[in-house]
């Protein structure tokens, strides 16, 4: 008896879902999913992404939206991981009926979801994913609704490598790298790779985890290989670390590393000496790059109330949302489709550079090359793919 | 430990257990191995293996800290305290607020405006740390009232499953926007690193010089991290050695009937226990902080874990076995870093428990377990 | 915003629950034919909200469907964890290891396959045969001996293990040798690569990866279960973090580059479907039931009970717990398999030890030894954390979902205190109940013929 | 009257352990609870001093309800219990074993005098002051048992099972002892099951069985007892 | 099977000598030695912490003799695993009762078939004939057992929420599940009042009958000793300081010392 009422609650909550089938959104906006890590293991990269993505959104919104649209952003919390990342792009997609992902920020996150919605047909750009599977399928062939803001590995590996061989006149270099991290692996593959190819050598390579703190025993190496340049291609919080202990060890060898340098919580002093490549100069008097300190600046503050400054993460969003509004705006319409098309054939002015895409959908733009110096970041040279 | 026996062990003809040849062989080739390994590189390059096992040293005595409060946490009630490495990032927060924003190390100066700067310094950096150490004991015992305290007559799992819950709970209310954020912090020292190197007697590194060939190298944050470690393990061997509550904190551990018996509030230790535990690991929190110089709000998950490792290798429960547990870590670690490569070490870490914990079911200085009914 | 994606959360839940109602309570219905309607309705029902279109969209669309089959993988952990915690009372914090274990090894069979390598079905295949072998064969020898300390039996199962290892790869790789024509490519593929080839191949690669995860488990629990409880409960997080060690470096430390360590392996083809996982979970269940509904079983209740008494009883509890723990992580590893076919893309960062305390939450939650209520937590957690709370909060603003974390840990806070015991406590649905009527039939039975005899 | 138990119901679980006890324990006496194993006699002195609750019944004690308060308060108030099986803390010095049965009492100088009082009662324990509490034998076990209870000072003693394991001889010197604590003003519930033993030296005695009240009386009434004797000796 | 059936063999069903066990340094068993002929219920008594059951845990495998040999139907048993000892046929049950309290009194005896359950894990997980023919028996066989110590009609109570005699009764019958030959029994009748007592002592006469046992028997109670035992040691101090029948014991100066104290003595 008892378990006829169950089965006839049953069939009765599935004729209530079947009814509840949300209705169309309705139209006169266009929804922006925010995929970023807000928790997992870096809270901080979501959240500095998100800032970056809402800034250039609500740029957009005070000028009137695009089309006349209004543009709602739906943040996610994608926790850097797979299985959220791909819950998160399933829930906008198939529930809030987005067309247009801006994230996720780690590829390992982001390779699945591109994966969902190219088959969805939902444009993605990635601002910060370098891993080059994100826009390449595993069959080789371009993921034609993939986009990405950011470098691809191979190009800032090798840039860093020549402006050390180069500029530095580098013979002997040493790499950190964390294997886990497919970001630093990949600077750090095709570092090795132009270094070698240009004639240097790599005199030692040592790898750490994203959660170590003592570096003792690689610096205690690096002080026995003394190398010209150390490259650690690593976000700021470990060259924190690792450069800080450098110089209580006494460690000379200039320290080279990419743009996850960029971030004002990056210890200047510690890193004085080092190098990293980056997308363009905070000193560059561009007004993209002014406007966006200035906006980013008023709209977030840090738990004091001073205004935040962007870091890569943040400007890379805003550079991403920029570029798939434009191109919604081109496209002349609220389609994937052709937003897609417009998006593969977009120039665009950003505040990482002038912005084309390459036929893997990798933004071509020149890299510039920093020096942290007297507790500042100064511009040192431009390197051009 | 102080070890008592009044009569001599008698000789004992145990049974031999047949084919245990060949687990000993097992033994004995990782011990051979591992010898050679440490031994090899000993040999080729002493001074590198001394800069190893400075560094190992320096590892060891943070993770001590962190690993008392383990072991005493779990010596009283029997949980496993995930929250603590927690705890310890708290405590590192907490100095970074009182010297980055608000100066609290300089109040010597501005309040004694003749101090002698070395001097001032050393009240300075003392006041932060009994801040840190203040702050987490107040949330650590709030914690254990709020979470623990009423789980304490349920399986032990719901406790263990709360204190995952808090665990997650600081790490990601403490990385809102609005606590700590979840940024990766500089952390302004609050006093300046001075490094030495040793060669032909003990030299000051001067910033922009690298130390000559074959020196080992050490800093004043090493020393200061080992005295402090060293000197938490006396502090706290002479409170549970001889202080009414130290004592009772020993009794209450080892049987809570009886202790309530002798009219002693086994709440009360236990929230002390706690309080006790958390104040070492805000200490080691800003020593951490100060030597590596970066915080954010996960720091504390791995130092945890690796201190509760070490006090399980040590013999969970005894104090001086999670210091020597701590160490043997340190060294572990730091040489696998070293010569092996550093991946691997958490494999070797945990290899190393695992075969102790065959041959020493309790840990180094674990207590045998009780007869069986 | 819109309060009726809300409200539909919470009706999917308690759908979600009262379908796993309907579902043991045909399957423990004393009738062949409601059983195996109930099974095949049961499969139905899903598989037509996921493709029955009803007014163009489906009831369950792609999210409802992907929840769905994480909570079915986790529903396959999360058994295997409560049968080596909740009946068999070893706390363990391994089970994630297994699971990864699971994922990669089935993934690189199928990664292999559609690449035209058949040597990982084959290695993997031979390997676990041979394994089992080696196991069974050394098993028997040192039966022969009394008290033969474990580390000594460890080391002979190791040794022997290696061999069998050694020898699987030697004839694996000569096979797949003979079958590259046969495979074709990714771009060309062969015969042997068909649509149905493959189903085959993927079903033989969930077994193997399973089997292979529980072989991996008996060479490392024989020593390590011979530990104490909470011993045993730190040896095997370790286990879990060696394991995603080897993950991140399965490029560089172990010679796997398709796995590509820490980018993550790509290209692993998509073949978990509804029936696959609903066929797997209840294989899962079933097997679970019915063994804990068996001597076995009882053997295994009696170590949790009291070791002492379980040997006075003559149990031996040192081989019933390696055999608890063998066959939870022979879950796990189906579990991993159905996973990585599931998503399509294995990353390392999937298998961190902090992921790894789930299962247990999971299983606390549930109510320690009770089969329902993991099954129902393990959907209900997954539709509560990664369904509702993610809905509710985007509708909530920008800031909030920076909060998912932190409202979660509050939830599991309160649950703990107001019911310790977990949801469900040790309460049972249909099936998985004991089948208590029959042995009171029996039990009359019996005093009727000593009251007339 | 020093204390007064009233209907008395304790149970574990689903088990009845003490079903409607009462008894009473006048200043200066020496009363015994003898009865075999499982009769609940353990279970009664766990109930009085505060470490079972009570379902029903009360526990005055000098006047005061004691049957709610808590076990460490309850030793404040001036009752003592020894365990049975000693319960001493194994980890802990024989003079630390004792500071801890002065817990509640906080004048140093005191109890120095207290432990001064006790190692004269058992002189073998001042030999081992700084030895091991596990490593004593039983009987050095009991006495340090004993001598902790006393370092609180009650005024009433609960004695358990004082002569688990003893030898002979050793049974004797303890109860020498409990005689002499009990002529020094302290007066004692003993639980026995050596009841001869514990019938000689105690005032009067009641014998449980199966959680109640099966006799009781004068202690040399009892030991006369034919079905006493029955009981414990099997004669 | 009756009486008349117990074979009137030569060597003893248990055989001790030699046996000595320490902890650490402290010797709890020393120079410990007994035998057992079939059939016999043997009672080993001495006051607490004599080291009675220290004996017990080392007969069952439990602890591994410091030294010694214990012999159980003439082989040497020394080594075993306590389930292998069990499945030779040494049964026990607890001083403070052990039952598997979660579980129902059924399943409890349930367990003791295990190691003759009669099929393996395939046969559970396919629930094939074999596994429902077997399993069916075994639960008759237990209830069989059960309706003999009278516990059949609470054959699905949780264990643990049964009274204190019954759970007694519980963990004797589980004992005699395992199909011993020797049974031994640590303090059966601890906690029964009187009644009980007298009911106890007719099972354990009643099972030797019915099971054609050889029981060993700790227990204080006095008159459970003398009443059923045929044959006592008496332990003091880990050493064996009295033997014989229980007439010779009661009256053995050194026993009554021992055992029940000086001054009791003369009372007896």
């Amino acid at each position: 008896m008892k378990s006829r009422i169950v089965l006839s609650i049953l069939v009765l909550l599935t004729v209530v879902l079947a009814s509840c089938t949300p209705a169309a959104p309705a139209q006169k906006e266009i929804k922006v999913a925010i995929l970023a890590p807000l928790s997992g293991p870096v809270p901080t990269f979501g959240v500095m992404t998100r800032d970056g993505a809402l800034a250039a959104i609500d740029e957009w919104n005070a000028k009137g939206g695009v089309l006349g649209m209004k543009i709602v952003p739906i943040v996610e919390d994608s926790q850097c991981t797979p299985d959220p990342a791909v819950n998160a792009a399933n829930k906008v997609i198939d529930q809030d009926k987005v067309h247009y992902i801006v994230g996720e920020v780690c590829s390992k996150a982001s390779i699945p979801v591109s994966e969902i919605a190219n088959a969805k047909g939902v444009v993605q750009i990635s601002p910060t994913s370098t891993n080059p599977d994100v826009t390449v399928g595993s069959d080789g062939k371009v993921k034609p609704y993939i986009f990405r803001a950011c470098f691809i590995d191979p190009f800032q590996g090798q840039v860093g490598a020549k402006f050390a061989m180069e500029n530095l006149g580098a013979k002997t270099a040493f790499i950190m790298l964390d294997q886990a991290n497919d970001y630093v692996k990949g600077l750090a593959e095709f570092f090795e790779k132009s270094f070698t190819e240009m004639g240097g050598t790599i005199v030692g390579k040592e790898s750490y985890t994203a959660t170590d703190t003592d570096f003792s025993a690689i610096l205690a190496k690096i002080a026995e290989a003394k190398p010209d340049v150390v490259y650690l291609p690593d976000y700021y919080n470990i060259v924190n670390l690792v450069t800080k202990q450098a110089k209580e060890k006494g460690i000379t060898s200039p320290f080279i590393g990419g743009d996850g340098w960029d971030s004002s919580d990056l210890d200047t002093a510690a890193a004085d000496g080092g190098y990293f490549t980056n997308h363009y100069s905070p000193e560059d008097p561009r007004p993209e790059v002014q406007n966006f300190v200035k906006a980013f600046g008023e709209k977030y503050k840090d738990e004091q109330g001073n205004p935040k400054v962007p870091d890569a993460l943040a400007t890379l969003a805003y550079d991403a949302t920029n570029l798939l509004l434009t191109a919604i705006q081109q496209a002349g319409a609220d389609d994937p489709a052709k937003v897609k098309d417009a998006m593969a054939g977009i120039t665009y002015n950003g505040v990482s550079g002038k912005i084309t895409f390459d036929p893997n959908h990798n933004p071509v733009k020149s890299a510039t090359i920093l020096k942290v110096t007297e507790g500042k970041v100064k511009f040192e040279a431009v390197v051009n793919p | 430990m102080q070890k008592v026996s009044s009569q001599p062990s008698p000789v004992i003809h145990e049974p031999k257990a047949s084919l245990a040849w060949i687990g000993q062989l097992f033994l004995v080739a990782v011990a051979l191995l591992a010898l050679y390994l440490v031994v090899s590189n000993l040999i080729k390059n002493p001074i590198l293996f001394t800069q190893f096992v400075v560094s190992g040293l320096q590892l060891g005595f943070v993770y001590a800290m962190i690993a008392l409060g383990y072991t005493m946490v779990y010596g009283i009630v029997k949980l496993i305290n995930f929250a603590h490495g927690d705890v310890f990032m708290v405590g590192a927060f907490v100095s970074f607020y009182a010297v980055s924003r608000f100066n609290l190390h300089k109040w010597p100066e501005t309040a004694f405006p003749g101090i002698s700067e070395g001097l001032a310094v050393v009240i300075g950096s003392i006041t932060v740390m009994l801040l840190s150490m203040i702050v987490c004991v107040m949330m650590a015992v709030t914690i254990e009232r709020v979470a623990y305290k009423p789980l304490r007559d349920a399986p032990r799992i719901a406790a263990l499953i709360t204190a995952i819950g808090v665990s997650f709970f600081l790490e990601f209310f403490g990385a809102l926007n609005f606590v700590f954020s979840p940024r990766f912090i500089p952390y302004d020292r609050p006093f300046e690193v001075v490094a030495w190197y040793i060669k032909d007697g003990i030299h000051r590194i001067t910033e922009g010089q690298a130390p000559p060939d074959n020196s080992v190298t050490f800093s004043n944050i090493f020393i200061i991290i080992v005295l402090a470690s060293i000197l938490v393990q006396f502090f706290l061997q002479f409170l549970v050695r001889s202080t009414k509550i130290g004592i009772a904190m020993r009794a209450t551990s080892f049987d809570k009937p009886a202790a309530r018996l002798m009219g002693i509030e086994v709440d009360r230790v236990i929230s002390f226990t706690f309080a006790v535990g958390a104040a070492f690991a805000g200490l080691g929190g800003v020593l951490y902080a100060i030597a590596y110089s970066s915080i954010y709000t996960q720091l504390g998950i791995l130092p945890g874990l690796k201190a509760f490792v070490a006090a399980v290798l040590g013999g969970i429960g005894s104090i001086p076995g999670a210091f020597v547990g701590a160490l043997i870590m340190g060294q572990a670690e730091a040489l696998t870093m070293g010569y092996i490569s550093t991946p691997m070490r958490d494999a070797v870490a945990f290899t190393i428990l695992i075969i102790v914990l065959l041959v020493r079911p309790t840990g180094i200085f674990g207590e045998p377990e009780k007869e069986k009914a | 915003m819109e309060i009726g994606f809300l409200l539909i959360s919470i009706i999917k839940i308690v759908a979600i629950i009262a379908y796993l109602y309907g579902l043991f309570w045909a399957m423990g219905h004393s009738s062949k034919w409601v059983k195996i309607g109930g099974v095949v309705l049961g499969f139905a029902i899903i598989q037509a909200a996921l493709s029955v279109p009803i007014g163009g969209s489906t009831i369950l669309n792609n999210f409802d469907s992907g929840l769905l089959f994480q909570a079915c993988t986790m529903a396959m952990v999360a058994l295997g964890l409560n049968l080596i915690y909740g009946f068999n009372g070893q706390f363990s914090l391994g089970q994630w290891g297994f699971y990864g274990i699971g994922a990669y090894t089935a993934a690189d069979i199928t990664f292999r396959w559609v690449n035209g390598d058949a040597s990982g079905l084959f290695v993997v295949g031979i390997g676990v045969i041979l394994g089992g072998i080696v196991i069974w064969l050394v098993g028997g020898f040192l039966r022969k001996y009394r008290r033969v300390p474990v580390l000594s039996s460890f080391t002979l199962y190791l040794v022997g293990s290696i061999i069998a290892g050694a020898v699987a790869l030697f004839i694996g790789k000569s096979i797949a040798q003979g079958l590259v024509g046969m495979l074709g490519t990714a771009a060309s593929p062969g015969p042997l690569n068909s649509p149905i080839a493959m189903q085959i191949v993927f079903f033989l690669a969930i077994v193997f990866a399973g089997i292979f995860a529980a072989e991996i488990s008996f060479l490392f629990g024989l020593p390590v279960l011979s530990l104490g409880s909470d011993y045993f409960g730190i040896a095997t997080l370790g286990f879990t973090i060696v394991v995603n060690v080897l993950m991140v470096n399965s490029d560089t430390i172990l010679p796997f580059p398709e796995m590509k360590g820490g980018r993550g392996m790509i290209g692993i083809p998509k073949l978990t479907t509804w029936f696959w996982a609903f066929l797997f979970l209840l294989a899962v269940i079933v097997i679970m039931r019915n063994i804990i509904r068996s001597s076995h079983g009882r053997a295994i209740l009696s170590v949790r009970e009291d070791e002492t008494a379980a040997r006075a009883m003559g149990i031996d509890i040192a081989s019933t717990k390696l055999f608890a723990f063998v066959l939870g992580s022979l879950f796990a590893g189906l579990g991993g398999a159905v996973y990585a076919h599931y998503i399509g893309f294995l990353s390392p960062g999937t298998f961190t030890f902090l992921v790894g305390f789930n299962p247990m939450i999971i299983v606390v939650f549930g109510g320690l030894g009770s089969m329902t209520g993991t099954v129902a937590a393990s959907f209900g957690w997954i539709f509560f954390l990664e369904g509702l709370l993610r809905v509710l909060l985007s509708q909530m603003g920008t800031e909030a979902p920076t909060w998912r974390f932190v409202l979660y840990p509050i939830a599991l806070l309160l649950l703990m205190l107001l019911r310790p015991q977990g949801l469900l406590g040790n309460i049972e649905w249909g099936f998985l109940k004991v089948a208590l009527v029959k042995r009171t039939e029996l039990a009359q039975e019996a005093s009727e013929t000593a009251a007339s005899g | 009257m020093l204390l007064e138990v009233n209907n008395l119901d304790v149970f574990y679980g689903a088990i009845h352990a003490l079903q409607g006890i009462s008894f009473n324990i006048q200043k200066g006496e020496i009363v015994t609870l003898i009865g075999a194993n499982g009769a609940g006699k353990s279970t009664t002195l766990r109930t009085i001093s505060g470490l079972i609750r009570p379902r029903n019944g009360s526990i005055i004690y000098k006047g005061q309800d004691i049957t709610t308060v808590a076990a460490e308060q309850i030793v404040r108030m001036g009752i003592s219990h020894v365990p049975e099986g000693r319960k001493i803390f194994a980890p802990l010095t024989v003079k630390e074993n004792l500071r801890m049965g002065a817990y509640t009492r906080n004048d140093p100088e005191e109890i120095k005098a207290s432990m001064e009082r006790v190692y004269t009662s058992f002189p073998r324990l001042r030999e081992r002051e700084n030895q091991l509490g596990g490593t004593l034998s039983g009987g050095e076990q009991q006495m340090l048992a004993t001598g902790r209870g006393l370092m609180s000072r009650p005024e009433l003693l609960l004695l358990d099972e004082p002569s688990m394991g003893l030898s002979p001889i050793l049974v004797q010197e303890i109860f020498n002892i409990i005689k002499e604590i009990n002529s020094q003003g302290t007066s004692i519930l003993l639980v026995e099951q050596n009841a001869q033993m514990a019938l000689s030296i105690a005032h009067r005695a009641y014998v449980l069985e199966t959680g109640r009240i099966a006799l009781e009386g004068d202690a040399r009434e009892v030991s006369n007892n034919p079905q006493v004797k029955a009981v414990y000796l099997g004669i | 099977m009756s009486t008349s059936e117990v074979k009137k063999n030569s060597s003893p069903v248990l055989r001790i000598e030699g046996l000595n066990k320490y902890f650490g340094g402290l010797r709890a068993v020393n120079d410990f030695s007994l035998e057992i002929p079939e059939g016999r219920i043997y009672g080993l008594i001495g006051p607490n912490g004599a080291g009675k059951t220290t004996v017990f845990n080392m007969v069952t495998g439990l602890y591994h003799p410091s030294s010694g040999e214990i012999d159980f139907m003439g082989e040497n048993i020394v080594g075993l695993e306590p389930h292998e000892i069990t499945r030779m046929g040494i049964g026990r049950t607890f001083q403070n009762i052990r039952i598997f309290p979660n579980l129902s009194v059924l399943d409890n005896v349930c367990i003791a078939y295990h190691p003759h359950a009669g099929y393996g894990v395939f046969d559970a997980v396919f629930r094939n004939p074999k596994f429902g023919e077997k399993e069916k028996e075994l639960t008759e066989r237990a209830l069989d057992f059960l309706s003999i110590f009278k516990l059949d009609s609470i054959c699905n109570e949780t264990a643990k929420n049964l009274p204190y005699g019954e759970q007694r009764r519980l963990e004797i019958a589980r004992a005699l599940a395992t199909n011993p030959k020797l049974l031994l029994l640590d303090e059966p009748a601890a906690g029964m009042n009187p009644g009980e007592i007298v009911r106890l002592m007719e099972y354990i006469h009643f099972i030797r009958e019915r099971f054609d046992l050889t029981i060993l028997l700790i227990e204080h109670q006095m008159r459970v000793v003398m009443g059923i035992c045929e044959w006592i040691t008496v332990m003091d101090f880990g050493e064996v300081i009295a033997r014989g029948t229980p007439k010779d014991i009661q009256t053995n100066p050194r026993v009554i010392e021992a055992y029940l104290g000086k001054e009791a003595s003369h009372v007896a």
